[in-house]
């Protein structure tokens, strides 16, 4: 159980939703919006499994136990930049991606739904491989003087990773205006957190790159808020980057793909189920009066809705046609490829 | 003989090599409680325990950096690298490390590594799962390159680049993981890196490909053969660095006609270097250019375009029939 | 018109990029107050201060990575890796991420990015820093790559490429850096990406090369211009990726007889995709196998010995004589 | 003045030659055998120079100032793995490898002098690439069972590399016996180390890895000794790796192709000067009677008559073959390159 609590770890809400700590600045609307957000994203990946299953999309990383991922986003204006990978698509939902970008993805067609404004990078694959991109666009903002920032989010498993080191070495140089996010959910796949570093916290990498660095609660959206607000504000004011590590679980398998029987010990998911972040936040609305079960509820409800809306979306979509990935490689495909579309149309005929 | 996946034939490849030499170790991402994501080291870690079989950090050039000095050392090194698009991450390791070594030290330090990893397309896997890489590497001096297309040869191919004292890299089609049976011997045996095979004799026309493609193009050929009774000549590359030479101009200069066949997009590619060598070789015996039938130059197509990129025995039994044209 | 290097041709690319363009930056290894360990990014710094021109971090995939993010963002990166055989440690980053940001946000996020690079051999570099990398990058999709053959074309390719929308690998041999002077107009012009040159025509034969190999292709075309009496047609590819098939195909058509020359090793070589293309293109024109001059398929040679194995106009010579024996 | 002495950087001797702290245990022969390799660092790298200016030699790497390297190797055993690059030539030499494998190199030849028995790795030319080849010679120790220790050393440039962090990475998970070393000298060319990292030190870098790490005075011969000592005891007895950062400075050019002046403020050169590794190990010998002015004079000599010994026999070796290459591609060369060298044989007749 590696990943216990310890005074370092900044909490607001224990796991019985009781205030623990300094509550963030967040109206009673704001709290609501917060927690609608975290349904959609438990909602999003069970329908998101649950297509895979029925043959209607592709391999699905679940996100169920990191829904506190939310407050990555929340903390950010809309030109503020946001980098992740395919466990953060509940933050990318959050920050402005259409869920019907998601589903055409997850469906193997190539995006139409992606828009510049929601200033947010598409899912990464290649595991750290995002982590430069976002000190570069945090580089760019410094280099307009922009107030804005940049979050770059990955896994514990991605933190070993030469890139997830050069990215923290460049904001720390550079001073750019990012926050480095790892979501530490305790396992890459089948490896367990204490295989990939013998370091007690991944956010002890900081101090090796002169980047200052905290540990939250991941499964206390309202900790994970606060302590992002706090790096983005520090971040915008030009004081450099930050490093925040998120203690969270991965409740569900690593992806559609995984058995995580074979390896995942049960005592371990036993401890963490009572910790799950949607229930906790659901307790604390509940005893602020903020929430009635009704109204959450319907607030499933309403969020199934809205998610089968976009699914049936996608379903009336065209499928990708195959000459589309012809003008994705280069702005003008070269001579090449108009010959090579020529002679697979000609096949396809 | 038991009829076995490609899978289980590799798994037991590993699992004699462990057996029978303590210096074979095999690590990477996921390759030991676990199996890896693929099951081909299934059950090898509870055999043979941790020392031998184990999970790394999730680090593509420290885990082939590591294996370049143990390798060194004296061990025999087996990482598995969980995609083959992944082992990018890893290319100056491989590319001016492993590789680089023996002529570094003149000839007192050798690497003898095996990569293991998978690829390949038809399989609707995420962006750079599947994509075809061979071609990087072979255009790498000082590492050969292995793609088997059945469980036989991918069995007898894993011993021998294992007990090939220089780093091979051993590429395993997602595709043929599952898809093909066959009689495979279950004790050590070994199948010579760089030595083609002739998949189907024929007389018309040499279709060249390896892996998963080389099945594609025995249906192709069996389709020409059934409605244009034309006699068609498959040769499998098995090893693609270095090619086998010798194999592919004895079957041109038999047929006068070629048509070859990579998974891989078109420039640069493995078909390329085939041509130069049929070029260089039989020249003259040629009646017809050369079809080249690959992926176009475009990224790894997204899961719902597959099919219309990768190469279908309809496209090539077209670009067959053109070679065929008098 | 100033007689310039390719060096001071390069610099006053760059500078006039940095005045005209202020979402042009340039960054890397020792680029700043040093000006680069070759001099092409001399005085950049102090004309256009640390915020335009700065120096990085020694990590080259931070450098290319974090020159993706900032390409997204809207500037124009113009990165330096110092010698291109380094590339190798970014290669994930070039091969993955560069190329593939178009067509994975359906053509929303775009890449502008210009990498430039030195390389080659006759300089005595130590292990790595000669070596000719294009062919790796010939085989990506979604970038391009250039590699001019003198101080005039440098600098138009270079403001072509820092003007087109997407990656382009800029890679310089060191060679040429100073050993050519040529008339440069001292105003911005661009060179087309993707159209070869005519570099000296002929009749009988066609040569096609690039790069530093381009002038050792020229001197074999003149010794066989002056002791075998033959007009050989020269072609200075100036891109490799797209290659220009047209004006390799409208020239051997012409000659019926071809020789490729790259200095990088034979296996999977640019060589062996403009044998593949003339194949395809022109096949029935050829009177004689297309002769290949490269290095062999070793590492690049240590300093001593370079020399016998980078092609020379005496090989190229040779390789041009036997294609011409009828 | 990054370098400037701080509490966390372990001396024995002051730059005047006065001992500040604890001696290692270090025998009298032992002592003065250690400046004896100092001397002949000096005068190789001095010698390697020269050979270059006159054309006989390529593009060299001079350690000027860097003579404390040495104690890289003195800790070590025979059987004790060295993995470096161009700057750690001394240690290479005290470890075993012969001068004249360093001067067939440099002189652009294929080495014939290297032998598996100096367990040293060739000279590394990509920065930071070696690193994880000592992680992995000490994996291999490790999974032998075997009494011995890996030593991978890099400069403070190389340290931003992927490489260098997942060194620490891997050594820490495997509580492999491994030293990872900094040389650092201040500049990676042209690049100050300010520009290299934010830390205060590269040795933060160890807890971020579960790697212990320890700051120590790189021109002071007896402290790198001592910590080596320590740290090679450490990794011998199963306790795993360490990080150390010599705190050095590179008194000559980058190479024999670079212009430090272009650069390099020269009140940081009369900063060093007088902090010369070499000066302070002599007057600390002069001191304790150890050695006296004649005998450094003549050990002065002798070192440069057995530099010019090798020198010698390198002139009198036969140039590389070009056919060598092709035996050092495989094992067994390929059918290809069988062909190939006998095609560029034909042509060289
Ligand atoms: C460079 C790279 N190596 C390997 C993989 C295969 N892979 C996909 S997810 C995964 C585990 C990732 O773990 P972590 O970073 O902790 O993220 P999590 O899945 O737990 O959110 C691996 C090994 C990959 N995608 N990219
Ligand atoms: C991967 C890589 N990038 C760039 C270079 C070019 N280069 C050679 S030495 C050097 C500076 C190295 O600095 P440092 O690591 O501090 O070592 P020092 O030379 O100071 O001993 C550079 C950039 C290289 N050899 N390898
Ligand atoms: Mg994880
Ligand atoms: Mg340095």
């Amino acid at each position: 159980m590696q990943n216990q609590l310890d005074d370092r770890i900044i909490q607001v809400l224990n796991h019985e939703g009781e205030v623990a700590g300094e509550l963030p600045e967040l109206s009673d609307d704001e709290l609501r919006a917060m927690y609608r957000w975290m349904v959609f994203g438990r909602v999003f990946s069970d329908r998101m499994v649950a297509l895979q299953r029925q043959g209607r999309s592709n391999t699905f990383a679940p996100l169920t136990g990191q829904e506190a991922s939310v407050a990555l986003a929340t903390a950010l204006q809309p030109d503020d930049w946001f980098v992740g990978s395919y466990r953060e698509i509940l933050p990318i939902l959050a920050k402005g991606v259409p869920p019907l970008a998601m589903l055409e993805t997850y469906k193997g067609y190539i995006p139409t739904q992606y828009s510049r404004e929601a200033h947010t990078l598409p899912i990464q694959i290649v595991l750290a491989a995002q982590m430069p991109h976002a000190a570069g666009l945090a580089m760019a903002i410094k280099y307009e003087g922009k107030p804005h920032v940049a979050v770059g989010v990955c896994g514990d498993g991605a933190t070993s990773e030469g890139d997830f080191n050069e990215t923290l070495n460049f904001a720390g140089v550079f001073k750019a205006p990012l926050v480095v996010v790892v979501q530490n959910n305790g396992w890459a796949i089948s490896v367990p957190r204490r295989v990939q570093t013998a370091a007690s916290f991944i956010a002890d990498r900081g101090p090796g790159f002169g980047v200052p660095s905290f540990v939250v609660d991941g499964n206390d959206v309202l900790a994970v808020h606060k302590v992002m607000a706090d790096c983005v504000a520090r971040a915008r004011a030009g004081d450099g980057p930050s490093l925040v590590e998120m203690m969270t679980y991965r409740m569900g398998a690593h992806t559609t793909a995984d058995d995580p029987t074979k390896y995942r010990p049960e005592e371990e998911l036993a401890y963490w189920k009572p910790r799950d972040p949607l229930l906790r936040m659901r307790m604390y609305l509940l005893s602020k009066g903020l929430l009635s079960n009704t109204e959450d509820e319907q607030m499933h409800e309403a969020v199934a809705a809205e998610i089968q809306t976009a699914v049936s979306a996608l379903d009336a979509m065209p499928p990708t046609e195959p000459s589309r990935l012809f003008e994705l490689v280069y702005e003008t495909p070269t001579p090449q490829l108009v010959a090579q579309r020529a002679a697979l149309q000609d096949i396809g005929d | 003989m038991p009829k076995w996946t490609m899978v289980q034939a590799l798994n037991n490849a590993l699992e004699l090599e462990l057996e029978q030499d303590e210096r074979v170790l095999i690590f990477g991402e996921d390759v030991g409680l676990n199996g890896g994501v693929f099951r081909v080291t299934d059950g090898l870690q509870a055999k043979f325990g941790e020392r031998r079989v184990f999970d790394t950090p999730l680090a593509e050039s420290g885990i082939i950096g590591t294996a370049v000095g143990m390798a060194v050392y004296g061990l025999r090194p087996v990482p598995e690298i969980q995609f083959a698009g992944f082992s990018f991450v890893s290319f100056n390791q491989i590319a001016s490390q492993a590789t680089k070594m023996r002529l570094r030290s003149g000839g007192v330090f050798t690497v003898p590594l095996v990569i293991r990893a998978p690829f390949g397309g038809g399989v609707r896997t995420p962006e750079l799962h599947g994509d075809s890489v061979e071609a990087f590497y072979m255009h790498m001096q000082g590492i050969k390159v292995v793609i088997p297309s059945n469980p036989y040869d991918a069995k007898g191919l894993l011993h021998a680049a294992i007990a090939d004292p220089d780093p091979v890299l051993f590429l395993e089609h997602m595709k043929l993981y599952r898809s093909i049976r066959q009689d495979v011997p279950a004790e050590r045996y070994e199948v010579a890196l760089g030595k083609a095979a002739v998949a189907q004799e024929g007389s018309d026309i040499t279709v060249i490909s390896y892996g998963a493609m080389l099945h594609v193009a025995l249906q192709a050929a069996e389709l020409i053969a059934k409605e244009d009774g034309a006699s068609v000549e498959v040769v499998d590359l098995r090893t693609i660095s270095p090619l086998d030479e010798a194999t592919i101009a004895a079957s041109v200069s038999k047929t006068g006609r070629a048509v070859v066949v990579n998974e891989a997009p078109r420039a640069g590619g493995v078909a390329a270097e085939v041509i130069a060598v049929i070029n260089e070789q039989c020249l003259y015996s040629l009646l017809k250019p050369v079809a080249r039938v690959t992926c176009p130059d475009t990224p790894f197509p997204v899961p719902s375009i597959e099919d219309a990129f990768v190469p279908t025995a309809v496209r090539i039994a077209a670009a067959i029939r053109e070679t065929l044209k008098p």
